[in-house]
């Protein structure tokens, strides 16, 4: 029966698990229990009942999910005392020899997670793009004429919310796992178990995520299909809408937790597990940006989860949080009121503020890292980057309430959260300056990987200065809320995030397969995405100056010129990163072979083999010197770079 | 080449570049106004806001062509034909560019904020004693206007010319936000709270409000019509609507601001 | 369960000889113990964020004020009593003193499950409904959140009274109890919170 | 070569799987056919039910009502509705409306909508009877055409409420009630322009009875369209 030992545990037995879970849940509550009544004010009340049946859905998928991969043995076997797992099991549950089965499975090995994360938030990617496309499907003339409002309402808040997720894992998730413990000479994570969990909280989250189009679809006590909110989930609409955003919430919550997971281990890792003579100031910058990111997602993330409990409290159990009581709450039946609508605001953002930069903070460390290497020169003030990144991660804490300036919360508090506004750019200058001063006089080699700093550079520069301008109060009470909020922040996310990761996938995909990625493709992707992302959203500051709200299905014809500029380019723009993918997907089956360090990097993962054996180092390096001293001769492949000598492990 | 790394060509390009796109901007910056790129400005606070952004404009564009040329000189000067044989000068940094760097920043930054705020003390003004009254409420998905001076509702909001209107905006069911794009007037309408914004409209004619807040299905048709007119116009308008209202009609319409402000007691 | 899944992560394991095992286990649970910290800062801000911005009438509607202090204190003083049970259980294994740790850990445990089946069965027998209003919602959110904080504990608290029974914990090897500690100490200074809250902060700022 | 044809490949692929996701979403989402009532010399007629429910699930009903006998696909049987939802009357004529209202009364949230406004007269023919405003108590819904997109179309305000069948009245096994109660008015069109028609009535779901059937396009809102 070997089979069933490679498909038990496996993702398979978690997705079947996973499905009965859902079915007995739900029907649990549907059919024998028909509802628990929460609402003692209103004995009558049924109307959640539907929604009771899918949050139980969700938890028992979930737990079955959890069961079916395995992820409770290990904590079972500790809690009754059994015998501790030997170095030969902790191998075997790291894929040791399993073959090609270990990529669908609870593994701990940190590259096995690197690589599941890339494949997961890589579709969730193409998930969030679909949605892209299709609003600017809706929004290529005036008029709803492509879908209904609702239709289109959800799928704004779908691409929202989804790209968010993407964008907070893709990079400390693929990355993070797959390449900083080798940069920092450790063998593995500091909690592998931990880690593998992380993927799989973020694989269920999205099959949750999938329920919300479909939820209580011509049910009459539901409120409908979809979620209407947009990414931004303010109470108040959320407790109305469809019933999506149930889903929704717990996708969320679960996609939070795996991030809280990812940041414990990756600061845990970083901070006790670091090879003998790695010290702080000789990681390199991608290892401080992650960390940055982490110690965000650590410290905001408790604020949306918060946020969403609440919602979800206040839909299905009625309770009160959100509910002020207006004449409108009473028109219902049973709602006693006494919440604030400004509650969720602030719950909101103060995890919606750092969230932001928790996106771009570790693509900042990568650009200054690659600038180093294609430039072949030191970074220009590594401490000056550090300050630069720990200052953003310090000051976004204290900024969230300039998403606020016209809610009318604590008006007097404006004048300071403009200035811990545009005092925050200060730090970002030092990034910056850190990477002109870096390319300056260096020996710039133009990969693509390169092309995308210079792509981040113009993009985040643009993104940066009008954040300038949202920053001032006077400016923003008009532009706030506008298409010129959102052509700024796609500028910081897509110009920040996005392109670092794109860069990334194509500096450290020979690391990953031992390919290289398609030169010519790559170019072509390239350019088509600079010229379709440009054209958007330069498009899109046009139209929100003109003074076209965000979120609107249907619009003036005032605004349609810029509106068919914005979609055309989008459309070139979703075709490019297509090219993209097709690259990857071209490139991993068929790409040239690359040698051992392709870039001539001087960090340690460009010294171990490749493909990275199971315990990444034969012996744990002792490292003599900073990331970047590129004065030493260049090394062949194999032979430990950077003056590590490869000497006894220092216990 | 000799010219490699010398500060003077970017320098140069930097200046020029600077000067040329603000030349750029002052003369083309009406030219666009006129061809619509933003709403006409209808307000004194729209007029506040659309200065100051001017201002940053100006401010910006140094820094922006700042770093767009020194990495454009970069990557075309220092650029090595495929991959590099030799490496760059090992420079670690440079602590007075840095301690400049810094300076200029927070000097920037500085300018910013007292122009920022000088903007913010005018829009946090008081309403005079001569301002009109509005109560705007907003629900899924239109704006009602109470002239809570008259007791009178409705749901075209009229104004007067240069007489300043303190709009105290709330809502019925869930956030909404009230724009009215050519005067610069945004509040937020949260339920349960009242929200006051004050401005002076100083040029007749039709404009337009706009929910900025996403507020379910019909969100995108939630606009209504502004009318600023002459103050005769307005007291005309205002006297009609008296002898068309039977009287017990007023107190209806009162509703749901009493409800309003039974809930959030003092704070208005 | 973040940590138990990670905290012996590798423990067994020799490969990784260079790395400081306990103290990886210390910071992992530290940051653990932090990310849940945030959670409580959030449910507390809340609560005196709604508590500032309401009216009587609809902090407390009529029925809600009267929570029953007497079982809020016992509940409190049993999860104080298992709090303190384990801090001698940790200062006798410090001082190596096998019996007294066997004797601590199994009362705190005892005493922490006591706390779980007291809670669950106050929350059955508030005086209000978790729809009565901005307090109750609060109120109901907060022992919500004990009783989670509970339920997970429980995983720790059973496997660690069968590890101590078992003699596994010893004066130098004791990372067990100190890393649990953490976790422990801080379920129990956030009952203490929700005991005192709505205690100090009873009525809606005028 | 084979690497640029599996390029271009892959983008038709791809491509072509956004098109088909787009129009599945409109498969499964409800789009109400546009209603143009003939234009004759006295002006144009428009005629309107509203429905607790979905009449063709009401053999009772449908009997006396073939028209209603055939559903409109997927759409949720169970909302409250206006038969008409997509309304398209010609420019600079006078709209006669009849709305049937077949539901009972509920609570109006806002009585500003009591007062008929930009009706001729402002007054309304409530079963015979003309009125200038009705009792907070009997209103059922509203039809309020408002909502422009943009100043270069005239502003069309026409506000009406609703009056409600009373509880006491008889019904059908169904629930319907045989007789609805009848309310015209009349108003007359200006230019061209595209407007939101919606009930300000809470009689859908959710918190506020704003979800539900008020929330999705096509039951107790549309668009009201003068060409």
């Amino acid at each position: 029966m070997s089979w069933t030992r490679k498909l038990v545990p496996s993702y398979f037995s978690g997705a079947v698990l996973a499905a009965i879970g859902f079915i007995v849940g739900s029907q649990y509550v549907w059919r024998v229990i028909g509802g628990v009544n929460w609402d003692l004010n209103d004995p009558g009340a049924s109307g959640n009942f539907l929604e009771q049946g899918f949050l139980a859905g969700f938890v028992l998928m979930t737990l079955g999910w959890l069961i079916g991969i395995g992820a409770f043995k290990y904590p079972f076997t500790w809690m009754l005392g059994l015998k501790d797992p030997d170095h030969n099991e902790e191998l075997r549950l790291a894929g040791k020899d399993a073959g090609i089965i270990r990529y669908f499975r609870f593994t701990t090995d940190h590259k096995v997670v690197g690589i599941q994360y890339l494949v997961v938030t890589m579709i969730m990617l193409a998930f969030g793009g679909l949605g892209a496309m299709l609003i600017r499907t809706e929004l290529m003339f005036p008029g709803a004429w492509a879908f209904p409002k609702e239709t289109y309402n959800t799928i704004v808040t779908m691409h929202g919310m989804l790209m968010i997720l993407t964008i907070i894992s893709f990079f400390v998730g693929p990355f993070g796992n797959f390449v900083i413990p080798i940069m920092i000479g450790a063998r593995d994570m500091a909690f592998p178990r931990l880690n593998a969990l992380s993927i799989a909280f973020l694989i269920i989250a999205m099959a949750v995520y999938a329920f919300i189009p479909f939820m209580g679809i011509g049910d009459p006590l539901t409120t409908g299909a979809g979620v209407q909110t947009g990414w931004t989930v303010y109470g108040t609409l959320a407790d109305q809408t469809g019933i999506g955003v149930d889903a929704l919430a717990l996708a969320v919550i679960l996609a939070g937790v795996s991030s809280q997971m990812g940041a414990v281990n990756l600061i845990t890792t970083v901070i006790a597990m670091r090879a003998p003579g790695m010290s702080y100031t000789r990681m390199p910058m991608t290892v401080w940006g992650s960390i940055g990111a982490s110690i965000l997602s650590a410290l905001g993330t408790a604020s949306l989860t918060v946020d969403l409990v609440m919602i979800v409290m206040d839909r299905v159990f009625r309770t009160s949080f959100f509910f002020a009581a207006t004449a409108g709450d009473f028109a219902n039946n049973g709602y006693i009121g006494g919440g604030s609508a400004w509650l969720t605001q602030n719950l909101f953002w103060f995890f919606g503020h750092p969230e932001v930069y928790l996106l771009v903070l570790p693509a900042f460390g990568f650009v200054m890292d690659v600038t180093s290497v294609f430039a072949r020169k030191p970074l220009f003030g590594y401490k000056t980057a550090i300050l630069g990144l720990m200052g953003v991660v310090v000051l976004s804490f204290l900024v969230w309430m300039h998403h606020e300036f016209v809610s009318g919360f604590l008006p007097e508090l404006r004048g300071f959260y403009m200035a811990s506004t545009e005092l925050i750019s200060v730090p970002t200058g030092l990034i910056f300056l850190v990477l002109l001063g870096t390319m300056w006089r260096g020996r710039i080699w133009m990969t693509v990987t390169m092309g995308f700093v210079f792509a981040f550079t113009w993009s985040f520069l643009i993104g940066g200065i009008t954040g300038i301008y949202l920053s001032d109060v006077p400016a923003d009470v008009q532009l706030h809320g506008g298409m010129f909020v959102t052509a700024h922040f796609h500028y910081t996310i897509v110009g920040g995030a996005l392109m670092g990761f794109l860069g990334a996938v194509y500096y450290w995909f020979p690391k990953m397969t031992g390919r290289m990625m398609d030169e010519k493709i790559g170019w072509i992707s390239f350019w088509g995405i600079q010229i379709g992302f440009n054209g958007t959203f330069l498009a899109m500051f046009y139209v929100g100056l003109q003074g076209m709200p965000r979120r609107v299905a249907d619009y003036s014809p005032l605004f349609a010129g810029g509106n068919l500029v914005a979609s055309i380019s989008a459309f070139v723009l979703g075709a490019s990163v297509i090219l993209y993918f097709y690259n990857v997907i071209y490139s991993w089956k068929a790409g040239p072979i690359a040698e051992a360090n392709p870039w001539g990097a001087k960090t340690l993962e460009w010294t171990t083999p490749t493909p990275v054996p199971l315990e990444n180092f034969g012996e744990i390096p002792v490292v003599t010197s900073g990331p970047y001293n590129y004065a030493e001769p260049a090394t062949p492949s194999g032979v430990p770079a950077r003056g590590v000598e490869a000497g006894p492990a220092i216990g | 080449m000799n010219s490699r790394g010398n500060l003077r060509t970017p320098i140069i390009l930097w200046v020029v570049i600077s000067i040329l796109l603000a030349a750029l901007y002052y003369f083309l910056a009406p030219v666009l106004a006129q061809a619509g790129a933003i709403p006409p400005l209808a307000s004194d606070v729209a007029d506040n806001a659309y200065q100051i952004m001017a201002i940053f404009t100006y401010l910006s564009i140094p820094v922006f062509v700042g770093v767009v040329v020194f990495a454009a000189y970069s990557l075309f000067t220092f650029r090595s034909r495929g991959r590099p044989t030799d490496i760059g000068p090992q420079i670690y940094g440079n602590t007075r560019l840095l301690g400049w760097w810094l300076a200029a920043s927070f000097v920037l930054i500085t300018v910013l904020y007292v122009i920022g705020f000088n903007g913010l003390a005018q829009l946090e003004a008081a309403a005079p004693a001569s301002a009109l009254h509005v109560r705007v409420t907003a629900q899924q998905w239109i704006f009602n206007y109470t002239y809570t001076d008259y007791n009178i509702s409705s749901s075209t909001l009229y104004l007067v010319e240069n007489q300043p209107v303190e709009f105290t905006v709330t809502s019925l069911d869930v956030h909404h936000s009230f724009w009215i794009p050519e005067m610069g007037v945004k509040a937020d309408a949260v339920p349960g709270e009242l929200n006051t914004f004050v401005a002076t409209p100083n040029k007749l004619g039709h404009y337009t409000v706009r929910c900025m807040e996403l507020c379910g299905v019909l969100h995108s048709d939630m606009n209504t019509n502004v009318v600023v007119e002459t103050s005769s116009q307005f007291g005309t308008w205002i006297s009609q609507q008296m002898s068309v209202r039977p009287a017990s009609l007023f107190a209806a319409v009162q509703l749901p601001e009493a409800a309003l402000l039974d809930a959030s007691g003092k704070r208005s | 369960m973040e940590i138990s899944l990670g905290g012996q992560g590798h423990e067994a394991s020799s490969h990784a000889s260079h790395i400081d095992e306990e103290g990886k286990v210390r910071v992992g649970m530290l940051f653990y113990v932090i990310v849940d910290i945030m959670f409580a800062l959030f449910l507390i801000s809340a609560y005196v964020f709604l508590r500032g911005v309401n009216v009587n009438n609809l902090w407390f509607p009529d029925g809600t004020k009267n929570i029953d202090l007497t079982q809020t204190t016992i509940q409190t003083g049993l999860m104080v009593a298992s709090g303190l049970c384990f801090v001698l259980a940790h200062w006798a294994v410090r001082q190596g003193i096998g019996g007294l740790v066997k004797l601590g850990i199994t009362l705190a445990a005892l005493l922490w499950i006591a706390t779980l089946i007291y809670s669950i069965q106050y929350m059955g027998h508030l005086p209000f409904t978790q729809a009565g209003g901005g307090f109750a919602s609060m109120y109901v959110l907060f022992t919500g959140y004990h009783i989670y904080h509970l339920l997970l504990g429980l995983m720790f608290v059973i496997g660690l009274t069968v590890r101590t029974l078992q003699g596994r914990y010893t004066r130098e090897r004791h990372m067990g109890i100190t890393t649990i500690g953490y976790y422990w100490y801080w379920v129990v200074i956030f009952g203490v919170i929700g005991y005192l809250l709505p205690i100090i902060l009873p009525g809606p700022l005028h | 070569m084979r690497k640029y044809l599996g390029m271009v490949g892959f983008l038709v692929v791809v491509a072509a799987i956004v098109v088909g996701v787009a129009f599945a979403l409109n498969a499964f989402a409800f789009i109400p056919a546009p209603y143009a009532p003939a234009a004759s010399s006295g002006g144009v007629t428009v005629k309107e039910d509203v429905f607790p429910f979905a009449p063709c699930t009401d053999p009772d009903f449908t009997k006396t009502h073939p028209e209603y006998a055939q559903c409109r696909p997927n759409y949720n049987s169970q909302y409250v509705l206006y038969s008409e939802p997509e309304i398209v009357v010609p420019a600079h004529t006078k709209v006669t409306m009849v709305i049937n209202n077949y539901d009972s009364t509920s609570a109006l949230v806002n009585n500003y909508f009591l007062k008929p406004q930009g009706v001729d007269g402002g007054v309304i023919n409530v079963d015979g009877q003309q009125m200038d405003t009705i009792d907070p108590t009997v209103v059922s819904h509203t039809f309020v055409i408002h909502g422009i997109v943009s100043q270069q179309q005239p502003w069309l305000y026409v506000g009406v409420p609703i009056t409600g069948v009373p509880d006491s009245a008889k019904t059908d096994d169904a629930g319907m009630p045989d007789q609805p109660v009848v309310t015209t008015f009349t108003f007359t069109t200006g230019a061209p322009g595209t407007y939101a028609w919606q009930c300000f009535v809470p009689c859908g779901v959710g918190f506020n009875g704003f979800g539900g059937p008020m929330g999705t396009d096509g039951y107790m809102n549309g668009t009201f369209t003068v060409k």
